[in-house]
């Protein structure tokens, strides 16, 4: 592969290249060849009801992971969703337990994720807090907090009306529906809107952004209250999917979403990341995850080969890039 | 006379520990305090251990400490209530409740240091680790701090009584017995459990294990998935493993969080009547379950009575009326308990079923 | 590991205070005054807190999370992040507990074998992060698991007890009127602290942080030196874990679990700059000292888990705000 | 029409701006009238970029007021900025480098399309049409962090010609470009001052000056000294007008007895970047490297300084072969390099003055692992002292310097190190010329002393004046060589750009 040079250095590239290969694509090829390899051992894998389960389950993961996204491109990073998530959860519930009006009460759900977004917006864009560290304060603000309202009881007992997450529109279950819809948005959202490309703007170089005339300080509370609105409907998914609202829910959910984003190839520096390259993270930590079982992985080495199988995905793009000159 | 014995600070777990059955005196206190008395004569056999130089308190109000293995669930919500339920009773005690927010046993530990500093004069508690709690257990033992466990035990002479509310036997027994008269003897069954390094749970899978292999052979666990008392990552599993083994015929749901994720994964997945849900978990998790059909009983000691029976199990210490050697204790309205050895019997596991269950809130 | 050209960032200097108002007001006197003042309060609220005893005692439930905290440190100054430690952590107590009770090494082998596991473990850390250039917050995510299930996987999840007096040494023992475990703790602090703040290598580590690029261009080693922190790290945190397994008297394949969080708060609560080329061992010490005292004290006032959870939460904020406001620094967080 | 030219379009009067410690600008007036182009001169530090950071709303004034065609205006953000229609070229490139060049253009001022949304085609396209003007060729869908450093300068040129300002204000546009670029943008520029827009341009080139300038102001440490008209001004004039003082030589060339050869390289190459390079360096000896943007100076060097491996040939140091494994191996054996581009590879901004010079002998420093500080200050003072870099103390941030000032500092850390062979890549881009006859000083008495030194350079005048040999370098691999006497402007532009230069500017090949 040697570069040609020429007088000027033309900075150009052929078609069949290896920059050609987005982060997104080289992810789909080893999602691919992971779904292949998976259902030559086991055909039954790819059945229908199997592939719908992985996307339910992926479903509210995939709606708070374009959340993620939008931060982290943005510039910062939240670590505090999954306490996020319990607190919208929670008070959804305890309003539809309180007798509200069951859309009422939904909507409260993703409207507490975007008070608590504009909380950390705030402290970060106006306290000057660096986002890590006001998101890992509310982690645990926001869990003692949960805990504190509820004592721990499940909430149970809601109005039928309360679970459409369990409804299904057109044999396709609603959760699902929802996260395509997010996802497609926020995808055609950060490629074509001219203020979606403000967030890498402020992601990939701040002062420049300033210098453009962007208002970065509104896009980066933009970025915090658009997750928290995100993680608002990802629990609106997640509590309306089962019988009960578990107060302690979503510990650790951080960790999954984070990781699903980066594998997705959404650059913890900021600036750079799309939204299909985070939904595919999603995707393909729920095949591992789902694909472990049917091979019939022990349980107890679950966690040494899923996060083998991540970092062979973040080593194979890295190599990639590296091949690329772009590290 | 073997308790009047000076004692060696013991490892966890040897063979004399059981027998010479002292409390241990953590090393920094043996160095200076050569000889350590208990405050009563052990009988041969006692396993448990006891306080040293406790202070009489007969009759006395006391302020005893509860320290689950994590606050904020309901499980230990309902245990806290039947201890203020007995405190309420017997006028003179005061229980408060501390502990980690999640179940790790290094933060149950510094909570009991906590306490001791606090000066309680009784400490309750359900361990995440009977090891790993032990040292700190021994040392509240001997500066005269009385301590109980119940639920979740410790290394026997780390405390001087444990309430059991069902041993592992009678409730791998009540699983399995459950799950053949549901599925036959005939069959693939999976569990879901807690984390995979629950020691109560892991004590259950083996006794079912036990009870499996010596009545049932031909009941084949096909799997252990951990749900990590995260209904969301019990319901996902319970999924996977429906699909993965297309003849599985039961899922074991082995705690509270886990037994209703798997209840719920197979009711959404339409297989309620087809595939068994047996489990342990609080009748008010499992109420809708139970009457929909998807599960048809619930094996779980009532913990509203496991916590009162703890705090009367304190008070009767702390009065004399409960001593080594003794073989029943009596427990308010839950009358009189058995007692082997240093374990109080809360008697057998309860099953809940659409019949009973309303009569249940917790 | 090697950051983004900060092309622009360095375009338009920020104003910095001048070098006096920095020196008067120190990152650390800041810190310090928080403690005071936590001290204060919390000595009102219970008359037990501030007796030697009890703080002594305390000592024994930080001292692991302080020994992990220092290479932490390092590594949040090069700009870089380890969220394995929790589980190297746990990983190396399995090995304590299987090399010596499963696999029949002596004891004293058992613990070099603990302690290699850390190192190995961090070696790899280091690896992915010099060599590979995986950012180091990826590659120890990934790693973060991969531990955990090595040590899910070696124990099957069997817990391991039943060591012997002597092993207790090290965790329930005391040398003088100090435990063991806080003892080795100040020697590591000093000798840590004295390596960042005066040696060519602590420099490095600044540098590195600031810009990883520039200092390759300097000459400084720059892959070797994250090697030896990641190294480093890996070590401490079995280290501890060795500690923890003699406090404990039992190995889980859990040991740590979450513990990567609590070690990180401290060090970014001791003015670490998450991004890098900021921080110091005794901002890092400070901040360990008020996340255990706010623990400590709070339990003994009588305030439950769950509300001290939140407390130290808020501090956590309350502190780095203090921090920006009263030195007069830009609030340009991202 | 003619009016409206003699109408500042834009005027500042009595501005005032101070940083902790430094007062960059003291009450200064300049204006800029349309149709003209307006050269601002000064010494590093003199506050030219303070200067325009004030009009384009990156800074605001502590004093003073600005008139945008008569009219008093506050320029409080960039925003305001670029609505009156200043577009700016910065000093150092704000680019982001993870998005495309196109979008880089664009940024803020998209092209839209059907339902507001962001049009990629019609950017592209627009973008590719600028490029088309500046006659260069880049692929406008790359992402900038790939680019050279030459080719990020081209991108934002490009982009403050998007913008069809009214003022259009460069700072030292041409730092980074090679004689060819700086032709085509004065062509770009004397288009737009047809145009009427009125250009402010900062240059440490004095020739291009006066190739292209109307008027010209001096600043001298934040004050206002004058404003000529070029055609009454001379070198000399605003040399001493911005240094206070006159200037003998620009190049101090001292001649030096060649020594032993200390640098020899046969066949290196490295796959696509360097090809077959010999060379030989001697003690005493100023090796001139020449060549256009991206012709492979830079990755040269870069592999004598061990960053990157090569494929295959040999170097010898001192006679001796050796492998260079890692900058730090290279220093070991006695080479330092001086990058081009100081604020990514040479500093390390938010360290001080100090820390930065003394970076690479700091174990040198160390007694029993310990830097010895009063040494290191002592040493640092001297060198800073040596190098009149401009700053109040040398614990005071290399962010906080000018431009020129900050060059000084990577000279200083690698003059501490004593170096054998001194490799300095575009040396003294961006520094005034009082800086710059400095520089060449110094490097005539390191020559003197017995150093060898690779400069490269892509500014022709500084590689006549100052090499001893020159090279000429073209798609990585050296195609040409003369020593002093021989070296022409016209023979080392004709081989730079071309396979078969015409035999009368032919050179001798090597
Ligand atoms: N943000 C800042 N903080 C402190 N001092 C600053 C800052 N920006 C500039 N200065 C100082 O102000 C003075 C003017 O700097 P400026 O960048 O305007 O110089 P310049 O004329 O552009 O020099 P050069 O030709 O080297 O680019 C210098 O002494 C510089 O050190
Ligand atoms: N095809 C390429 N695409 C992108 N970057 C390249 C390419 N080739 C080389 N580079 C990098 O660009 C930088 C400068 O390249 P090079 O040494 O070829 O330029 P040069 O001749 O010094 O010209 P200048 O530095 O003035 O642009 C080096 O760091 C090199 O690694
Ligand atoms: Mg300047
Ligand atoms: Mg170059």
């Amino acid at each position: 592969m040697i570069r040609q040079r020429a007088d000027v250095r033309p900075d150009t590239v052929g078609w069949f290249s290896l920059e050609r290969f987005t982060q997104e694509t080289v992810l789909a090829i080893f999602l691919i060849v992971l779904i292949a390899v998976l259902s030559f051992i086991r055909p039954d894998f790819l059945q229908s009801r199997n592939v719908l389960s992985i996307l339910l389950d992926s479903s509210h993961v995939a709606v708070a992971v374009v959340g993620m996204t939008l931060v982290i491109v943005a510039g910062g990073i939240d670590i505090s969703v999954g306490s996020m998530l319990a607190v919208c959860a929670v008070v959804g519930g305890l309003l539809a337990q309180a007798g509200v009006p069951i859309p009422v009460a939904l909507a409260a759900i993703v409207l507490s994720g975007t008070v608590i977004g504009f909380i950390n917006g705030a402290l970060v864009v106006w306290g000057g807090i660096p986002s890590i560290i006001v998101t890992l304060g509310m982690l645990s603000i926001l869990r003692g907090a949960v805990v504190l309202v509820t004592g721990g009881s499940w909430i149970r007992n809601l109005p039928p009306g309360f679970y459409i997450g369990q409804a299904r529109l057109a044999g396709i279950p609603v959760p699902i529906l929802v996260a395509a819809v997010v996802v497609l948005a926020a995808a055609l959202w950060l490629r074509y809107a001219p203020l979606g490309r403000y967030f890498y703007a402020v992601g990939a170089n701040r002062e420049a952004a300033r210098l453009t005339g962007i208002p970065v300080k509104r896009i980066q509370m933009a970025s915090f209250i658009l997750n928290g609105t995100l993680i608002g409907v990802a629990a609106l998914i997640f509590a309306t999917r089962f019988s009960a609202i578990q107060t302690n829910s979503g510990v650790g959910f951080e960790l999954l979403v984070i990781t699903a984003a980066v594998v997705g190839g959404v650059s913890i520096m900021g600036g750079s990341g799309t939204v299909w390259g985070a939904l595919l993270g999603v995707l393909l930590l729920n095949v591992i995850g789902s694909g472990l079982v049917f091979l019939r992985v022990s349980a107890y080495w679950f966690q040494a080969v899923q996060g083998t199988l991540i970092l062979l995905a973040v080593v194979f793009d890295i190599v990639r890039k590296r091949r690329l000159g772009e590290l | 006379q073997p308790g009047a014995a000076p004692s060696q600070p013991e490892p966890a777990a040897t063979e004399e520990a059981h027998e010479e059955a002292t409390a241990e005196p953590t090393a920094e206190e043996h160095a200076e305090e050569a000889t350590v008395v208990t405050d009563v004569e052990l009988p041969e056999g006692w396993d448990g251990g006891w306080t040293v130089n406790a202070p009489d308190l007969a009759g006395q109000p006391i302020q005893v400490y509860d320290i689950p293995k994590l606050i904020g669930i309901d499980y230990f919500n309902a245990t806290y209530k039947g201890m203020q339920e007995a405190a309420e009773e017997l006028g003179n005690v005061t229980v408060t409740q501390d502990g980690p927010t999640e179940g790790r046993v290094d933060r149950q530990i510094e909570f009991i240091e906590n306490f001791i500093t606090q000066g309680a004069d009784a400490i309750v508690f359900a361990s995440n680790d009977p090891v790993a709690i032990a040292p700190v257990l021994e040392k509240a033992l001997s500066q005269g701090i009385r301590v109980i466990g119940y639920d979740a035990d410790a290394e026997p002479q780390a405390r001087q009584f444990f309430v059991n509310q069902a041993t592992f036997e009678a409730i791998g027994k009540a699983l399995v017995e459950s799950m053949v008269a549901q599925v036959g003897e005939d069959a693939q069954v999976a569990i879901v459990t807690s984390s995979l390094t629950a020691p109560n749970q892991n004590a259950w899978i083996e006794e079912m294990t036990k009870y499996r292999d010596a009545n049932y052979p031909n009941l084949e666990f096909v799997d252990i998935r951990p749900s990590e008392e995260d209904q969301n990552l019990a319901f996902s599993v319970t999924n996977d493993l429906l699909l993965a083994y297309p003849d599985l015929a039961g899922v074991f749901g082995l705690s509270s969080v886990a037994f209703p994720g798997a209840a719920e994964a197979v009711k959404q997945a339409g297989k309620c009547g087809q595939v068994a849900v047996v489990g342990l978990s609080t009748p008010n998790v499992m109420r809708s379950y139970v009457k929909e059909g998807c599960v048809k009983d619930v094996v779980l000691w009532n913990p509203v009575d496991l916590g009162y029976a703890t705090i009367y199990a304190v008070r009767a210490v702390i009065d004399g009326t409960l001593k080594p050697g003794d073989t029943e204790f009596e427990a308010g309205r839950l009358g009189t308990l058995q007692v082997q050895g240093s374990q109080i019997l809360l008697g057998d596991p309860f099953i809940y079923t659409a019949e009973n269950i309303d009569d249940f809130n917790f | 590991m090697v950051k983004e050209p900060a092309m622009a960032e360095t375009a338009l200097p920020t104003a910095r205070p001048g070098k006096l108002s920095r020196t008067w007001i120190s990152q650390e006197s800041i810190l310090l005054v928080i403690l005071l003042v936590i001290v204060l309060v919390l000595s009102r609220l219970s008359d037990r807190f501030l007796t030697a005893g009890n703080l002594l005692n305390l000592t024994r439930f930080f001292a692991e999370i302080g020994l992990m905290a220092l290479p932490m440190t390092l590594i949040i100054i090069s700009a870089g992040i380890d969220l394995s430690v929790g589980s190297i952590f746990g990983w190396s107590a399995v090995m304590l507990g299987f090399a010596w009770q499963v696999w029949g090494f002596p004891l004293p082998v058992a613990i070099v074998i603990c302690l290699v596991t850390g190192v190995v473990a961090g070696l790899l850390n280091g690896w992915l992060v010099a060599h590979i250039k995986v950012p180091p917050l990826i590659a120890t995510l990934a790693t973060l698991a991969i531990y955990r299930g090595m040590a899910l996987g070696i124990s099957q999840a069997r817990p391991i007890s039943g060591y012997p007096d002597w092993f207790e040494f090290f965790g329930q023992g005391s040398i003088g009127p100090l435990p063991t475990q806080f003892v080795v703790l100040i020697l590591f602090t000093v000798v840590v602290a004295i390596f960042l703040a005066r040696t060519p290598w602590g420099r490095y580590i600044y540098a590195i942080g600031h810009n990883a690029e520039a200092s390759l261009f300097s000459g400084i080693p720059v892959a070797r030196m994250l090697m030896a922190i990641y190294t480093f790290s890996g070590f401490m945190a079995s280290l501890a874990a060795f500690i923890f397994v003699s406090r404990v008297t039992t190995t889980r394949a859990d040991a740590g679990t979450g513990l990567e969080l609590d070690v990180i708060a401290a060090v970014v609560l001791g003015g670490t700059s998450i991004y890098g080329g900021q921080g110091s061992i005794l901002g890092t010490i400070l901040g360990l000292v008020i996340i255990a005292l706010l623990r400590n004290g709070l339990s003994l006032a009588g305030v439950r888990g769950d509300a001290t959870v939140v407390v130290i939460g808020a501090t956590l904020i309350l502190a780095v705000f203090l921090n920006r406001v009263l030195r007069g620094e830009k609030g340009d967080a991202r | 029409m003619n009016d409206s030219r003699s109408q500042p379009l834009l005027s500042l009067r009595n501005i005032t701006k101070t940083f902790p410690g430094v007062v960059a600008l003291d009450h200064v007036q300049f204006d800029v009238r349309a149709g003209e182009v307006h050269a601002l001169l000064g010494e590093n530090g003199a506050g030219k970029s303070t200067l325009i950071k004030l009009i384009a709303g990156a800074y605001q004034p502590d004093q003073g007021e600005i008139f945008f065609q008569g009219r008093p205006v506050t320029i409080d953000s960039p925003r305001t900025a670029a609505e009156l229609g200043v577009a700016v070229i910065y000093q150092e490139t704000s680019l982001y480098p993870e998005l495309t060049v196109a979008e880089n253009i664009f940024m803020g001022r998209h092209p839209r399309g059907a339902l507001g949304r962001v049009d990629w085609k019609r950017m592209a396209r627009e973008a590719e049409a600028i490029f088309q003007a500046m006659e260069v060729e880049i692929d406008v869908g790359r992402k900038v962090g790939q680019l050279t450093v030459g080719n990020r300068q081209r991108v934002e040129i490009a982009k403050a010609l998007s913008q069809q300002a009214r003022v259009l204000i460069m700072d030292e546009p041409t730092a980074a470009l090679t004689a060819r670029d700086v032709e085509t943008l004065f062509q770009i520029v004397r288009r737009l001052r047809e145009q009427g827009v009125g250009i402010i341009y900062i240059s440490h080139r004095l020739e291009e000056v006066f190739e292209l300038a109307d008027r010209v102001t001096v600043l001298r440490d934040g004050k206002y000294v004058d404003t000529l008209d070029v055609a009454d001004a001379t070198p000399a004039r605003l040399i001493s007008m911005m240094v206070g003082r006159s200037l003998d030589t620009l190049f101090p060339k001292v001649e030096v007895p060649r020594g032993e050869p200390i640098l020899e390289v046969q066949g290196l190459t490295r796959a696509g970047v360097v090809e077959d390079i010999n060379l030989t360096l001697h003690q005493g000896e100023i090796l001139g490297l020449s060549g256009l943007v991206g012709s492979g100076r830079s990755d040269l060097a870069q592999i004598l300084f061990g960053v990157h491996p090569p494929d295959a040939g040999e170097i010898r140091i001192n006679g001796r072969p050796v492998r260079i494994g890692s900058p730090q191996a290279a220093m070991q054996m006695g080479i330092a390099y001086v990058s081009e581009d100081r604020q990514r590879l040479g500093l390390i901004l938010p360290m001080t003055v100090k820390e930065n010079s003394s970076l690479a002998i700091l174990t040198q420093l160390a007694r029993f692992g310990f830097v010895r500080v009063r040494q290191e200050e002592r040493l640092v003072q001297e060198v800073v002292e040596k190098l009149q870099v401009r700053t109040p103390s040398i614990h005071q941030r290399v962010a906080n310097l000018s431009g020129g000032n900050q060059q000084k500092v990577v000279l200083a850390k690698w003059l501490l190190c004593r170096p054998q062979v001194l490799i300095l890549d575009e040396p003294t881009r961006g520094i005034d010329v009082g800086a710059k006859a400095e520089i060449h000083r110094l490097m005539s008495e390191l020559a003197s002393q017995g150093i060898g030194i690779i400069m490269i350079s892509s500014e022709l005048p500084e590689i006549l004046g100052m090499s001893d040999r020159v090279l000429v370098m073209r798609r990585g691999r050296i195609v040409a060589e003369f020593p002093r006497a021989e070296a022409t402007q016209e023979k080392i532009i004709a081989w730079a750009i071309s396979d078969r230069p015409v035999a009368e500017s032919a050179g001798s090949a090597p």
